[in-house]
């Protein structure tokens, strides 16, 4: 079955490659509605992402018991995708985003850990995100007549300023909720930590990209980059929209980050740091340069490998050891050394270190912040990073380094090469995006002159260009190689014999010798120290759970209210109805 | 260039052990003390690699000091060390200031593997604790770099430094942005009062509890090496860089004397309150002088 | 304290003066949990000071002393019991106080007395102990010390400290002799010689 | 110096250590002499204040007397250690402590002890839980007399010591190896079977088919 599947994902992504590069198919249902498939550049990178993405995940499952439905709603919802990404109306997009809602809802209910409350809140967002959508479209076709992108695009600068203002706000909201912006993101840790273990890779890595996708067509294509400068204004040498949405990318990965670094769920964490991630993208991505939009596009690819690699290694050492805490996870680094190397490499590229391609997209996000001269949002964006190391630390020690915390752990077994093949073919892609930071350029271009937006200047794969400085991938990755060889030599040259101890509990502990009982892992202690300090802990120990827990009791109250009127005295009923149609006699008289 | 990078290493071998030993020598001089000699790091690290064996934990543990010890000295050779050569200025273009912000962290985080992988859990909480303090200790500095970025309008050091012959040294023109980097610059030389990572007291020796011999040593080189990186990259970005070797060594010389008289009369901050204070004060003083440089700039 | 006296006649028991701050009570084993309780509820010893034990060879048991205070901390009163030596064992009180259960703890370490009820009964100050409670007099502590840790030998060259003293001592005596004589026979020169000058000082 | 003492211990003749009383030259080569002068110029010491000695420890240490001028440095774990100061007494419990800080320290390593209690039990003598001759149990390098012994002693011990690393003569730690059966035997004696894994010499305990 997997194999029939794993042909299946290949079809879409060869039909792109036969028949792409220029894909315009339209048919008309009526006068009015028409769908119709465009290919933009944009579409095209978002198409390949999402496609490639779902094929590896479909080899990981490999292993893993599925069912046929399972198999076939995945597939189904890999299409909706491609329809959203290609769609050059909005019918066609909002069928692939329902399609999208719903398969991934019916896909989550699978998992075996699901609750009822995490599904609804879940479906609620999900579609109050297609309501918000649905909105914007209604008003855009008010004024354009059309659902055609195109046709939008150009009659958008006729249109009102509150209108514009109320599409733009409305189109945000929808995608903002699909990406998990602070406030909006209620319904992403639960849903993301409660999926099956494989999907959560694709809720992660390719469906919050969706909501990225649409901030680009809404910001890039329907309104247009020029038009949000002369709507908005200038300040500094960005956009004052963009710079809104800067502090909101920026608060929404630092509270993310801090949150994520106190979970003690592994896919809890995960969720966060994603949100997190996606804060950075949303802090550039209203910038209106070159450099905004190209760093948004750059972390939008690395992200999207990032998580990959990370959901698919958790989830393989899951299915491996039935455990998804870091408080019953530890010391798995010389039972399972390749998922521990891939893992290391995901979480270097999480932390943005310099010789893989994490650095690329976070340099190329700084100079979106230094291009507009937004000074603090940068700060707030390297301090985010700074914080980030803490939970990509937590992530690798948590489940490899460290103690076993129980028995069953000290005899596991490397997880099996289905869950391997996908994660190699990610990290060898970081690896590439590390040494050859420039050759991704050479797809930005082309989104940039489609935004008419300013090129990205490109000299050579290696070496990555911008308007503050450079730097050479190339260089960076083979000079580290160089040097750590070398140190490697000298160290192991030196006569002082290296004993191995194998004993792990052989440590220098005081003259105390810890037993088997003894609690020697540390995934426990994580994130206590940020408790005790004021600023952190203003941000911990709220949540926006009391707020939408609050807004869901007053509206079965108020429901409870109107229900009365059908079960409560009939007389009440008829009372009632009685004002209503007399209300409607007066309305029509008038 | 390998012989000039090699040629680096060694001066910053040499110079780094000799400012550590300085920084032994002028501690003990202040507490009354006769103190030892300014060789007597080197004396230490010779002594550590000469040991008959030291314990390992496996490969990880192996990999985590030459993993420092590489971010280290490629921290070194993409850092400007004479502003009007053409030393190893082939090598220092490929690098911008972004990069070695990151690169200073590569080496500890690298580190921290090892560290975790040897299972000591008072390494570990040394290493949470090293990690909470960054946070903190980075904001600063974070500040300092962006507004130089910001003001000379680019990220290549070897710009800032140039840049300075005009407009004049960046200490003078962003002192507040000298005085957040320099508070910052005392935690990353792990002086007081941030030196709660590694304190002896608390806990048990903080990352470096399980290592011994030839691990010791080597992190105690790459120590020597990165301190002497670091004080060139803050000489580079706001004393206009030197153009001699006596230039290198007065001007290096003057910021580390002021970190050992900034550290050695202050007590130990918990890691919170280390946060808190370097979250308040250094931050608003970098926040003053970035503001000062948007809109007033 | 008279209040105390006459609580106690009405339980039988009687209270003891020993110093001015001292007073005892003597109370059967199994009276004795009761009797602390009272003591801790009603009469406002709130202060478990101690736990003593006193090994009576001769007569076979442990004399046991718990040293109550009240908040005045201005007298104590010892609460004594005496129980068999041959398989000790004491209600514990650790429910009453919580510092009792560290004091019986090494009770029971070096006297063998059994708490049944006490939730850490283990190693106190020694550790693996496996020969007679140490502090018990039936324990040979010289015996013991000499198998287990023999002492020093002498160095070849090691002088004995008695014979030494001695010698030292003898020396010590011989030359103080010699120096009073000494000192005698000069007075005696000096009284010789000196006459004339009396005689003239006196002029 | 002291002479090592055996009296009084039931032993086989074939256990008894032979602890030679000073210096044969055991450094051969010019990098060994080398290695050997960096050693004596650079001492780590781990401080095990047991007894009453640990209270001369920080006077040593700090300005007044400050051991850091002849590169003599307080480290926190046995793993950098070179030395080990026992600083008093060692009761049966501390002793268990004691042998695996040691076999944790990384060879050369090197052992003072401070006062009369570790030479012959001290005030101690007659104690059911105070061993009275460390160097049956340990090889002790360096015995600083006194009770106890001022900072000052400590400082000539450690010139000697140094002098001693120095000069190349056979270490304690060379001697601990050698005539391990002697040592463990006698650690035994006194610990019981109960002797905690120490996984330094952990093949030996096995071999003797002693639970661990």
């Amino acid at each position: 079955m997997n194999s029939i599947f794993l042909l299946l994902n290949l079809l879409p992504i060869l039909f792109l490659y036969q028949f792409g590069g220029d894909l315009h198919v339209s048919l008309s249902l009526t006068k009015e509605f028409t769908l119709s498939l465009s290919q933009t550049p944009l579409g095209t990178f978002f198409a390949y992402l999402s496609l490639i993405s779902f094929l590896l995940v479909t080899i990981a499952q490999k292993s893993k018991k599925t069912s046929f439905s399972y198999y076939a709603l995945q597939f189904l919802l890999s299409i909706a995708m491609l329809a959203i990404v290609l769609a050059g109306d909005f019918i066609t997009f909002f069928i692939g985003w329902e399609i999208m809602t719903w398969s991934s809802y019916f896909l989550i209910s699978k998992s075996s850990d699901i609750d009822t409350k995490s599904l609804q809140k879940y479906i609620l967002f999900s579609l109050a995100s297609a309501f918000s959508l649905i909105a914007g479209m209604v008003i855009a076709y008010s004024f354009a007549n059309s659902f055609d992108f195109n046709v939008i695009q150009n009659s958008f600068h006729t249109m009102p300023f509150n209108i514009k203002v109320a599409l733009i706000v409305l189109f945000s909201l929808s995608f903002f909720t699909k990406a998990g912006v602070i406030g909006l993101h209620y319904w992403v840790v639960d849903t993301y930590s409660k999926a099956p273990d494989l999907f959560s890779s694709i809720l992660s890595a390719v469906m919050s990209k969706m909501g990225i996708y649409g901030l680009f067509l809404v910001y890039g294509h329907l309104v247009g980059y020029a038009e949000l400068k002369d709507m908005f204004g200038v300040i500094l040498n960005g956009t004052d929209f963009g710079y809104v949405l800067g502090w909101i990318g920026v608060i929404t990965s630092i509270i993310a980050t801090f949150k994520a670094i106190t979970q003690d769920e592994v896919k809890r964490l995960l969720a966060y740091s994603s949100i997190a991630q996606l804060g950075y993208i949303i802090a550039v991505i209203g910038m209106g340069t070159s450099f905004g939009v190209a760093g948004a596009m750059y972390h939008t690819l690395i992200h999207t490998i990032i998580k990959l690699l990370l959901f698919i290694n958790v989830a393989a050492i899951v299915a491996q050891t039935g455990k998804n805490k870091f408080s019953e996870l530890g010391g798995l680094i010389y039972r399972t050394p390749v998922s521990f190397v891939m893992l290391l490499i995901g979480i270097i590229a999480l932390a943005g270190m310099p010789p893989l391609g994490g650095f690329a997209s976070k340099f190329m996000l700084y100079n979106a912040a230094i291009d507009s001269k937004f000074a603090l949002i940068l700060v707030g964006m390297l301090f985010s990073g700074a914080a980030s190391f803490l939970y990509c630390y937590k992530l690798v020690y948590g489940i490899y380094l460290g103690h076993p915390t129980s028995k069953d752990l000290e005899t596991q077994k490397e997880v099996p090469i289905s869950y391997l093949i996908p994660q190699v073919i990610l990290a060898l892609l970081l690896v590439a995006t590390g040494a050859f930071p420039g050759a991704f350029i050479k797809v930005i271009n082309p989104i940039l002159i489609e935004f008419s937006l300013n090129t990205i200047p490109y000299t050579s794969m290696g070496v990555m260009q911008s308007a503050v400085g450079n730097f050479n991938g190339l260089f960076i990755i083979s000079a580290f190689v160089v040097i750590f060889v070398f140190i490697l030599l000298l160290i192991w040259r030196i006569k002082s014999k290296a004993k191995n101890n194998l004993n792990r509990f052989d440590i220098s502990y005081c003259g105390e010798v810890p037993s088997k009982n003894t609690q020697l892992h540390y995934g426990y202690g994580f994130g206590t120290d940020l408790y005790r300090i004021k600023f952190v802990n203003a941000i911990l120990k709220r949540s926006s759970s009391p707020f939408y827990e609050a807004l869901a009791t007053q509206t079965k109250k108020t429901a409870g209210l109107l229900s009365r009127m059908y079960y409560g005295n009939i007389h009440n009923t008829m009372i009632i109805i009685l004002l209503f149609f007399s209300a409607l006699y007066f309305i029509g008289v008038n | 260039m390998i012989f000039q990078i090699i040629l680096l290493i060694m001066l910053a071998y040499v110079v780094g052990f000799i400012y550590m030993g300085l920084y032994r020598n002028i501690t003990a001089r202040i507490q009354g003390r006769y103190g030892p000699t300014v060789y007597q790091t080197f004396y230490d690290s010779i002594k550590l690699f000469s040991k008959k064996n030291s314990v390992s934990y496996g490969w990880m543990f192996y990999l985590g000091p030459v993993i420092m010890a590489t971010g280290a000295v490629l921290t070194l050779i993409l850092v400007p060390v004479f502003s009007d050569s053409d030393f190893l200025r082939s090598v220092t273009t490929q690098g911008n200031l972004f990069l070695l912000l990151y690169l200073m962290v590569l080496g500890p985080l690298g580190n921290a593997l090892a560290v975790g992988t040897g299972g000591n859990p008072f390494g570990v909480m040394g290493v949470v604790r090293g990690l909470t303090r960054l946070i903190g200790l980075e904001l600063p500095f974070y500040i300092a770099v962006v507004g130089l970025i910001i003001a000379s309008n680019s990220s290549d050091i070897v710009h800032i430094i140039d840049l300075q012959k005009t407009t004049g040294l960046n200490i003078l023109v962003h002192p507040f942005l000298f005085i957040a980097a320099m508070i910052s610059m005392v935690g990353f030389f792990g002086a007081s009062p941030f030196d709660i990572p590694g304190a002896p007291q608390e806990v048990y020796s903080g990352p470096r509890t399980e290592f011994s011999g030839k691990f010791l040593a080597l992190l105690m080189s790459q120590g020597s090496i990165f301190a002497f990186a670091k004080l060139v990259l803050i000489i580079d970005l706001f004393l206009g860089g030197a153009d001699s070797l006596w230039m290198l060594v007065i001007k290096t010389f003057a910021i580390f004397i002021t970190i050992i008289f900034i550290g050695i009369v202050y007590g130990r901050y918990k890691v919170e309150q280390a946060v808190d204070f370097l979250m308040k004060i250094p931050t608003l003083i970098g926040v003053i002088g970035l503001v000062r440089i948007i809109w007033f700039g | 304290m008279i209040e105390l006296i006459s609580k106690l006649e009405k339980l039988s028991l009687e209270l003891v003066q020993k110093q001015d701050y001292l007073y005892k009570v003597e109370v059967k084993k199994e009276q004795l949990e009761s009797l602390l309780l009272s003591f801790l509820n009603e009469f406002g010893y709130i202060t478990l000071d101690s736990i003593n034990c006193r090994d009576d060879l001769e007569e076979g048991n442990f004399v046991i002393t718990y040293c109550l205070l009240t908040p005045k901390r201005d007298h104590v009163v010892m609460v004594q019991t005496s129980i068999e030596r041959e398989n000790a064992s004491l209600p514990s009180i650790h429910t009453f106080w919580p510092q009792a259960e560290i004091m019986e703890r090494e009770m029971h370490e070096m006297f063998g007395v059994d708490f049944p009820g006490h939730p850490t009964l283990i190693d106190f100050a020694l550790e693996y102990w496996d020969n007679i409670p140490p502090l018990r007099r039936d324990f040979d502590t010289l015996q013991y010390v000499n198998d287990m840790n023999p002492f020093r030998g002498q160095r070849d060259d090691a002088l004995d400290a008695k014979v030494e003293m001695k010698k030292k001592r003898e020396a010590k005596k011989a030359a103080k002799l010699k120096a009073e004589q000494e000192a005698a026979a000069k007075a005696e020169l000096e009284t010789q010689n000196n006459p004339s000058q009396e005689v003239q000082n006196e002029e | 110096m002291m002479e090592s003492g055996f009296h009084g211990c039931d032993l086989d003749d074939s256990l008894k250590c032979k602890l030679e009383e000073s210096g044969t030259q055991n450094t051969h080569s010019v990098m060994e002499k080398a290695a050997a002068w960096f050693r004596s110029r650079s001492i780590f010491v781990v401080a095990y204040g047991t007894g009453c000695g640990a209270i001369e420890m920080p006077p040593t240490f700090t300005s007044r007397y400050d051991a850091e001028r002849m590169g003599v440095v307080g480290v926190a774990t046995p793993r950098q250690a070179d030395l080990i100061i026992l600083s008093g007494y060692l009761a049966y419990k501390t002793l268990r402590r004691v042998i695996r800080t040691y076999e944790q320290m990384q060879k050369p390593k090197y052992i003072i002890t401070l006062g009369s209690c570790p030479i012959n039990g001290g005030m101690y003598w007659d104690s059911y839980n105070t061993i009275k001759k460390l160097d049956d149990y340990l090889p002790v390098d360096v015995s600083v007399v006194g009770c106890m012994p001022r900072p000052e002693a400590v400082i000539d011990g450690f010139s000697l010591l140094q002098k001693r690393i120095k000069n190349g003569e056979k270490a304690g730690w060379e001697k601990y190896d050698e005539n391990l059966d002697f040592y463990k035997k006698n650690q035994k004696r006194v610990l019981g079977n109960h002797v905690d894994p120490s996984y330094e010499t952990d093949w030996y305990n096995l071999e003797n088919g002693s639970e661990v």
